[in-house]
């Protein structure tokens, strides 16, 4: 066995927040470092598997597969392939950049560290593991301490309540996934957790796959998060501190959308057959009525959640035509959503850390104090309202002409959104950093160079993907081909 | 009628009956635990006209009816060593003024 | 067969000595430590016989791996809340040590034979001498109101569910006259749906499910976990739940045939304990209250686990009390010593736990979140392993309701949580403890994590157990 | 890959890399970076000068793609198309971008972002020469939204004015809300027939197989994307506003190339719109009436940029006209001449405005001292000419060639609508000339000396990095016209079209314009010359008229109304119900359900022991029943 | 027939008792009416031929538990008797499940065992067979029965000893 890079991709920040544990509440600076050294070796990690892994070769690579729990046929089972990669990617980027965005706070930086770069590692061991029940497991690890985050560092005064219902719609979705993993597994017979295994060998009739589907559907729309169930997602935003909400919007939501894509649909290609047009219904709502309500906020965080409401309905629009281009869309938007996202929070969070509101009305005229915090909102705005040269454009782009060709008028109704989106957005820039500034906020430094680097990180990933977005998609590609030849020829 | 089995059964199933209601309704502890000794017989008296009339050469039913008589001693020390302490908290022995833990 | 015994007759012993201690006042400390090394040699004499297979007495006792593991554990419990009883307990406790200490060896007596009994009268009084003493230690602080209600209400109700299941027993007895559950096992196979004997059944268990705080006998829970002492309700949370679980595995698996025409029913009851157990948790401000409808509602999952009637569900079931007494006794060992130093069990006395101990803290928040199931600790693999038992059967809908419910349990544990961990505390004066509560925090904790990560060497261990529980 | 396409891409590409180099390196250098990138557009102008003079006899077209990614059955491919009209094109954007550029170095000069608006500068042209150049409508796509892009950071340059940030606002979602039906219209061409070049493009109305109703709308609705871009009516209110820009940009995007990509796009697809007779009839007739509409706002327009933006709406619907109405070389003509002299116009107000700070011209007059900024004046005139289309400017041929196009279209009444116009925008640009070329009052050049000690160059010209793109602007503007004549042999049309025979001179047409042109000087002259003070030309007498015409014939009231009475009211109460019934009851009430049966299940636990006797035992007789059920 | 009608007095006597030990109002009353009960109940476990047993029952219920409880009655002073409530929920759920209980096991019952019968006076299990089961097979329930015994005497000694 060569050297096992999935597993320290996994390990490294373990073993950070061990050590995190075990430094004295009193160093701060030496916890930051910490941490900073931990996730940065993870990045690395990352970069390195998404430069070597064989794209010509395709499926899983990199296996490591040890006998877990041989009576239940749960393995240590972990692997990449086109899919996961990128998204590995993500979340190393993600949360190596949200410690660099969080390295201002004070309170209780241990516990910080040690609850972020533990939820880090959940979701990095959803991306790698091939294993249900490990799934599972990594699947809440990524959700649960998003409590306690938001509910200690977070902001405003609701921040318990929205830190509760985003916990507990999080975990009520993971109910369904849960009972929907064990049915599967009951459903296939074959004793084995194992998703390699179930997509291999698994026979489900039609009613059984249209149940199960729902299961995974409700489970993952829940985090994803979908038209009903989508509240948790601003107030959770909105409250939480920069570099949570960065994780959170970038990678976590993520996991509904990959789950789907990971689990429902190459198991249960039928479900999806028969649960699409709800799902089209539902990202409709996504995406149109997400965007609207952003026009309304106030909270420029709650803003920006409405638009991950809207875009990440875009994923389930994408899903839901069913076809290549869709799916590639689907994916490629979780990719490029991540990162717009990931700038958005940390952009606005360079904000707040100098004017503590976050309220559009209050605000005005920053960008004449701190051109730096209203470049990088700026340049996120353009790139959530779909620019081109930046990565969402080629995630909606693809949906959109899948959407069009399968639904040509909810597709033409859903590209309303882009200019729904373009209206809230620059709105949003001009009331908040465009005009006079009020004399309240006169005299706050910009962000300092420390602080712009991971903003820049984040750029700079959006342009080159946005520009190359071959880099990634043909990763991609290379397992949506083999959902689409699952889905048949539709 | 001393011979048939349903009029043992009845009685105990009237004893039972009966003690439960006591049990459910009487609001002293006493009373109350005077009834659960009523289900008690109930119980014994089913027992042994079950054993009577299933088993006759087994002495089983005997032997069990023994222990629930001392079982029934057992408890009811207990039962009344804890409503003595009861009356020297509350000063009465009433079922519905314990009522300090709920919710 | 008397070395395979040990276990039983060295806690006999252990009682008397705990009688003689009571005849002339001693040191408490020498009392407690006396007694502390005492459940040590008992844990001792446990594992030394921990592999020993027998029946005896008349084949009305026997000892495999099943029953051993289970008194592993009620050894270990006991030692545990030995450990909690110390010198900052209630006076009254104090003022009886000796006492105290006899009741929870002579309740621990009972249990260890509950979980070897396999002939009825056996199984019956051994759980009532373990009932019996436990309704004499809640009732043991003997200055305050509470006690005594909880005694009261405690004895009420044990009382009349041990007459029902009497009578229940007396209806079997028109079928089986024989009370060895061992011979009955094999003769079950012929009559299976009677109503005498389906109504015998129900009202044969009522007993246990007394035990277990199932519904229907599961209301006194509240009440008598709040007025007991802490270290009463641990005992009774923990230890016993452990017991009344191996009983009912045991009850169940032996009468297979009976209890499969039963399944949904049970199942039924099962649902609506962990429904109400959650349901009322929710409100509660009293940390031992809560945790007393916590446990009504653990004891929900559990049952799902024991009515599945399989070597999977039972395994898992094991494997889920096995956890279920460490999380359980962790959330209790962190309250008591809150409980200790306040006088207070509301949730609000532990405000701050972050900041003034944060292992304790940590170790308690590790185990709520474990007994709220979630992963990757220890609760969540159980819960996992018992619900793949159900789904094996088929029972999706359970299976859902059941994760619907830890999603409620989620809720009023991080209640519980938040108050450790969001605010700021009145006194920044650390938690006292002693080298023990630390040892055993960390040592929670890495047992809640690595068990959950890793269960596979428990699961071994009580998969083998069960194979010779059915065996 | 050619030599051609490999210079094309370079001269692409260059100001690119100077958006980098200014970012990351030298952005804290203010004249570094604008070094930087005056010398990266240099370097396309010298690129595009030389594939002009390489190319002069007869452009032959040539693409060159790349994929940039495949999806199922189509790769999105980017490209290069490299032919006259590109070429062309590229030579405007080039031309006036370098002059742009220079001409900022004293606009501009003592601005703190300076660094950032060469940056902008330089994405902008690069965006520009990416659309120019592209090979397929989705590439044309993504230019046309970076220019946007673009366009509202260089109006939205100096956003601590609010009323710039608003603008740059306005410019930015109007222009988007086009796009929008741009977007679905190359989604559903993407859809249809793949992600098909231009040549195809303009052959799929030839072929029978196509839906022709399909086209139709794909051509209505790519036209909505450039109503919004070209600023025709009624998505034109964004122009006028987004002066609040710094007047080099003004002349740079919103006179002669951004809001020119409209015109472009349509004759890049002339094949396709015209292949839809009602599409190329709708876009006729919007092309006049917002030639029209804008036409009478610059009427009465105080704001020198203000008329020279509506001048330009006005001259844009002419284009789109008469592209629409089938007259394609006429409209690519009048794309590049006004090009020319629109941006001249600017740069001249924007030497008038730096120099006066302000915009208004009646306040000019006031100060005083025009006359003596000679060469700003006198290229304002011969811009105003060529605007005004007097020969021998520019605009005279162009315009000629328009109204040539009408008659010869078989649209006569446009051809009269166009005459008018001209008559108009004759009147407006002379008006402006006059009201400059007021009589300076005696006494207030005094006091300015006193009172504006600053303006030390009063009386002076601006400095020459701002006069010398003036001049050479001047140059074309007057020469550029020639290339459609016989003399120069209609080098234009052989350059363009490829084609041999000369046209000969519409003279009749010549003198008709010529008239009208005169016509509308003299009205202006006979209003405005030789006074002083504000005063009111002939419109203005007219109450009704001066109302509808100040108020922009209340298109703005109109946007606003349905900007505040209906977007944001909607999404108020799309924010209240999902708060109040989704969030509050949907999502809340699922866990208040929990809570409240909580609390009435708590009833059982009311601490009465009979009762938890009572229940239990009532339970046990319901599982006994139970059985029964189940 | 003689034994019948004796039998049906019995009954009738523990009946009659059993609802005055429940029903009464006096404690002291109901502890008699209750050992008067278990008195009868004797009698009919000697219908039975289970003469140790009734005997025991006798020495243990009548002998010890009833005194003992009458004891406690007679302990605690005389508590003054308030109007009481009725909690009608209270009183409806026990009578109802009560009566319940009692219909289903009734109908149970004689539908299983109203044929029923058995040799009065033919009681094979004698002491003697008490005695060897206890000494055999019982032997463990019966160590635990005693100490049982003994927690129940620590226990009532434990808890109403005086404070010191």
């Amino acid at each position: 066995m060569n050297f096992p890079i999935l597993s320290s991709i996994l390990i490294i920040p373990t073993i950070t927040v061990v050590l995190i544990l075990f430094t004295k509440p009193e160093q701060k600076n030496t916890i930051r470092v910490i941490s900073l050294i931990g996730t940065g070796i993870t990045f690395l990690l990352s970069v390195f598997l998404m430069v070597s892994y064989d794209r010509s070769a395709g499926g899983v690579q990199f296996m490591e597969s040890v006998s877990w729990i041989p009576s239940y046929g749960i393995n240590y089972l972990m692997g990449v392939d086109g899919l996961s990669v990128p998204l590995v990617f993500l979340n190393a980027l993600a949360i190596f950049t949200g410690v660099m965005v969080s390295w201002h706070i004070e309170e209780r930086v241990k516990e910080f560290y040690a609850l972020l770069i533990f939820l880090a590692t959940g979701v990095f061991g959803v991306f790698m593991t091939l294993d249900l029940f490990f799934f599972a497991i990594f699947y809440e690890v990524a959700v649960l301490p998003m409590y306690l985050l938001i509910a200690i560092w977070g902001s405003g005064k609701n921040r318990e309540y929205a830190a509760f219902k985003l916990t507990l719609v999080l975990f009520f979705g993971s109910a369904f996934v849960m009972g929907g993993i064990l049915y599967l597994y009951k459903a296939a017979g074959l004793n084995t957790f194992s998703i390699l295994e179930l997509k291999k060998s698994a026979q489900f009739t039609t009613n059984m796959q249209s149940l199960l589907f729902l299961l995974f559907f409700i489970g993952f729309g829940s985090i994803i998060p979908s038209f009903p169930m989508h509240t948790w997602s601003p107030e959770g935003h909105a409250c939480a501190p920069s570099a949570v909400s960065m994780l959170h919007a970038g990678v976590l939501m993520k996991l509904g959308g990959y789950g789907l894509l990971r689990i429902a649909i190459p198991l249960l290609p039928e479900g999806l057959r028969d649960w699409a047009l709800v799902m089209m219904a539902l990202s409709m709502c996504n995406i149109v009525y997400g965007a609207f309500t952003a026009i309304a906020q106030d909270d420029m965080k709650f803003m920006v959640g409405f638009s991950s409401v809207s875009h990440m309905g875009m994923v389930l629009f994408g899903i839901s035509t069913m076809t290549l281009t869709g799916l590639n869309g689907a994916a490629f938007q979780m990719f490029a959503h991540g990162i717009v996202t990931a700038l958005y929070f940390s952009s606005i969070g360079a904000m707040y850390n100098k004017t503590h509101t976050r309220m559009i009305s209050d605000l005005g005229g920053i960008a004449n104090i701190m051109p730096r915090a209203a470049f990088f909102f700026a340049v996120a705005g353009m790139a959530g309202l779909g620019l081109p040269g930046f990565a969402p454009f080629v995630a909606e782009l693809m949906v959109f002409i899948a959407g069009v060709k399968k639904y040509p008028l909810f597709g033409i109704i859903s590209v309303i959104s882009v200019v729904v989106t373009a209206f809230y957005i620059i709105r949003c820039i001009q009331r908040v950093y465009f005009g006079k500034t009020n004399p309240k906020w006169e005299g706050l430094p910009d962000a300092t160079n420390f602080d712009v680097v991971p903003l820049v990180m984040l750029v700079a990933a959006l342009l080159i993907f946005g520009m190359f977005p071959s880099l990634v998609l043909d990763l991609l590609q290379l397992e949506t081909r083999n959902l689409v030849a699952k889905l048949g020829v539709m | 009628m001393a011979s048939s089995l349903f009029p043992y059964l009845l009685l105990s199933l009237i004893l039972i009956s009966l003690g439960l209601v006591g049990v459910f309704i009487r609001r002293n502890l006493v009373i109350m635990l005077i009834c659960i000794e009523l289900i008690l017989n109930g119980v014994t008296i089913n027992l042994l006209a079950i054993n009577r009339f299933v088993a006759n050469g087994h002495a089983l039913g005997q032997v069990i009816a023994i222990f629930i008589i001392a079982l029934a001693a057992a408890e009811t020390t207990i039962a009344l060593a804890l409503i003595f302490l009861t009356f020297k908290h509350y000063k009465e022995i009433d079922a519905e003024k314990l009522n300090e833990l709920k919710g | 067969m008397i070395f395979s015994l040990l276990p039983e007759i060295f806690c006999f012993l252990m009682s008397l000595v705990f009688i003689i201690f009571s005849l002339k006042k001693q040191d408490i400390n020498f009392e407690r430590k006396a007694g502390l090394i005492l459940s040590f040699i008992n844990i001792v004499l446990v594992l030394l016989t921990i592999n020993h297979q027998g029946l005896y007495f008349s084949e009305g006792y026997k000892i495999d791996l099943f029953s051993q593991s289970v008194k592993l554990l009620i050894a270990i419990g006991l030692f545990f809340v030995f450990f909690m009883a110390d010198e900052r307990s209630e006076s009254a406790i104090k003022k009886s040590y000796p006492e105290f200490l006899f009741f929870l060896t002579s309740a621990n007596l009972g249990m260890f034979m509950m979980a070897s009994a396999v002939e009825f009268v056996t199984l019956f009084l051994s759980l009532e001498l373990s009932s019996y003493s436990m309704f004499v230690l809640s009732g043991f602080l003997k200055n305050k109101k509470v006690s005594a209600e909880a005694g009261v209400k405690y004895i009420f109700i044990g009382a009349v569910a041990s007459a029902i299941s009497l009578y229940g027993y007396s209806l079997i007895f028109g079928y089986y006259v024989d009370s060895s559950l061992l011979s009955m096992k094999f003769n079950s196979i012929t009559v299976t749906k009677d109503v005498m004997l389906y109504i015998g059944f129900i009202f044969f268990l009522s007993a246990f499910l007394f035990k277990l705080a199932v519904l229907p006998f599961a209301f006194w829970a509240p009440d008598v976990y709040q007025g007991s002492d802490t270290t009463v309700t641990t005992y009774i949370a923990t230890v016993s739940k452990v017991a009344a679980v191996a009983v009912l595995l045991r009850i169940f698996i032996y009468f297979i045939p009976i209890f499969e025409s039963m399944e949904k029913v049970m199942l039924v009851v099962a649902v609506m304990t962990m429904t109400l157990g959650n349901v009322l948790a929710v409100q509660q401000k009293d940390i031992k209250r809560l945790l007393a409808y916590s446990s009504i509602a653990q004891a929900g999952y559990m049952m799902v686990g024991i009515i599945m009637m399989n070597y999977k569900g039972a395994a898992a079931t094991l494997f889920y009390v096995f956890s279920y007494l460490f999380m359980n006794y962790t959330v209790f060992l962190v309250a008591d010593q809150i409980i200790k130093e306040k006088g207070d069990s509301s949730i609000e006395a532990l405000r701050g736990l972050s900041q003034r101990s944060p292992l304790l803290a940590l170790a308690m928040l590790l185990a709520l979140l474990s007994l709220g199931g979630v992963p990757p600790f220890v609760g969540f693999t159980g819960k996992w392993f018992i619900f793949t038992s159900a789904i094996d059967k088929g029972y999706l809908g359970l299976v859902l309701i059941a994760f619907l419910n830890s999603v409620i349990s989620v809720y009023y544990y991080l209640l519980v949580a938040r108050q450790a961990y969001l605010f700021e505390p009145i006194d920044k004066e650390p938690v006292k403890t002693n080298l023990f509560v630390n040892l055993y925090s960390y040592a929670a904790i890495i047992f809640i994590i690595a068990a959950g990560f890793y269960p596979t060497l428990m699961l071994s261990w009580t998969e083998k157990a069960i194979k010779l529980l059915l065996m | 890959m050619s030599q051609n396409i490999l210079l094309t891409v370079l001269a692409v590409f260059a100001p690119f890399v100077s958006i980098f180099i200014i970012g990351i390196l030298t952005r804290n250098h203010k004249m570094l970076s604008a070094f930087v990138a005056i010398l990266a557009i240099s370097l396309s102008t010298v690129i595009t000068f030389y594939l002009y003079f390489s190319n002069m006899q007869g452009v032959k077209a040539e693409t060159y793609y790349f994929t940039w990614l495949v999806t199922d059955y189509f790769s999105l491919k980017f490209g290069v198309l490299f032919d006259a009209l590109s070429l062309g094109m590229m030579i405007v954007v080039c031309l006036v971008s370098l002059l742009v550029h220079i001409y900022s170095l004293g606009y501009m000069h003592g601005e703190k972002g300076l660094a950032r608006f060469y940056a902008w500068l330089s994405l902008f042209s690069w965006a520009m020469l990416l659309f120019v150049i592209s090979p397929t409508l989705l590439q044309a796509f993504f230019g046309w939204e970076l220019v946007g892009a673009a366009s509202f950071l260089l109006i939205g340059f100096w956003f601590h004015k609010p009323e710039a940030a608003a603008a740059a606002k306005k410019a930015f979602v109007m222009t988007r809300f086009g796009d929008f039906g741009f977007f679905v219209g190359l989604l559903i061409l993407l859809v249809s027939f793949g992600n098909i070049d231009f040549g195809v493009l303009n052959q799929l109305g030839k072929s029978p197989a196509v839906n022709h109703s399909l086209l139709t709308a794909c051509a209505l609705l790519i036209f909505m994307g450039i109503m919004g871009k070209s600023a025709q009516f009624p998505l034109h209110a964004w122009l006028p506003d987004a002066m609040e820009g710094p007047t080099p940009v003004s002349a740079l995007i919103h006179a002669a190339t951004m809001v020119a990509a409209g015109i472009y796009l349509i004759a890049r697809a002339f094949g396709f719109f015209s292949s839809s007779p009602f599409a190329m009839e709708f876009i006729a007739v919007v092309g006049i009436i917002t030639s029209f509409v804008a036409a009478t706002i610059a009427l009465v327009q105080d704001d020198v940029k203000k008329v020279m933006a509506y001048s330009t709406i006005s001259q844009l619907g002419l284009m789109v006209s008469v592209l629409g109405a089938g007259g394609y070389k006429a409209g690519v003509f009048h794309l590049f001449s006004h090009a020319f002299f629109k941006a001249l116009l600017f740069l001249c107000a924007g030497s008038l405005i730096h120099h006066f700070n302000t915009n208004d011209m009646w306040e000019m007059a006031e100060k005083g001292g025009v006359r003596k900024m000679k060469i700003t004046l006198t290229t304002l005139i011969i811009g105003s000419l060529a605007l005004a289309g007097i020969f021998p400017m520019a605009g005279f041929f162009s315009k000629d060639a328009i109204i040539v196009a009408f008659e010869q279209n078989h649209k006569e009444a446009f051809a009269y609508l166009t005459m008018l116009i001209s008559f108009m925008t004759a009147y407006y640009t002379f008006r402006m000339i006059f009201v400059l070329l007021s009589p300076e009052p005696a006494h207030h050049h005094e006091n300015c000396h006193e009172e504006h000690g600053h303006s030390e160059h009063h009386g002076h010209d601006s400095p020459y990095n701002m006069t010398i793109p003036l001049i050479i602007l001047a140059v074309f503007s007057v020469f550029f016209g020639f290339l459609d004549t016989p003399m120069l042999g209609g080098y234009f049309d052989k350059f363009l079209l490829n084609k041999h025979e000369v046209e000969h001179l519409h003279w009749g047409v010549m003198v008709k314009s010529t008239i009208v042109a005169v016509a509308g000087i003299a009205f202006a002259y006979i209003q405005f010359a030789g006074k002083t003070g504000r005063r009111e030309g002939f419109v203005e007498k007219v109450g009704f008229i001066k109302n509808l015409l100040v108020n922009k014939y209340y298109i703005d009231d109109f946007y606003f109304l349905l900007v505040r009475g209906f977007v944001i009211p909607f999404a108020t109460v799309l924010n209240w119900i999902d708060r109040k019934i989704i969030n509050d009851t949907g999502v809340n009430g699922t866990g208040n359900i929990v809570i409240y049966s909580g609390r009435f299940v708590s009833r059982l636990m009311n601490g009465m022991l009979q009762r938890y006797l009572g229940t239990s035992f009532a339970i046990l007789i319901f599982i006994l029943f139970l059985w029964q059920i189940i | 027939m003689f034994s019948d009608a004796v039998f049906i007095l019995f009954w009738l006597i523990i009946v009659v008792f059993a609802v005055l030990a429940v029903f009464w109002h006096k404690p002291i009353y109901n502890a008699f009416a209750m050992a008067c009960s278990i008195f009868s109940i004797a009698g009919i476990y000697i219908f039975l031929g289970y003469e140790f047993i009734a005997a025991l029952q006798v020495l243990v219920y009548v002998g010890a538990i009833s005194v003992a409880i009458i004891f406690v009655i007679m302990l605690s002073p005389p508590v003054t008797v308030q109007p009481k409530k009725v909690n009608k929920y209270k009183v409806a759920i026990g009578v109802i499940t009560s009566f319940a209980f009692f219909v289903v096991l009734f109908a149970v019952l004689y539908g299983k065992f109203k044929d029923a019968r058995f040799v009065l006076g033919e009681a094979q299990g004698t002491i003697k067979q008490v005695g060897y089961l206890l000494a055999t097979k019982m032997a463990v329930p019966f160590e635990i029965i005693s100490f049982i015994l003994l927690v129940a005497i620590m226990g009532a000694i434990v808890l109403a000893k005086k404070e010191d």
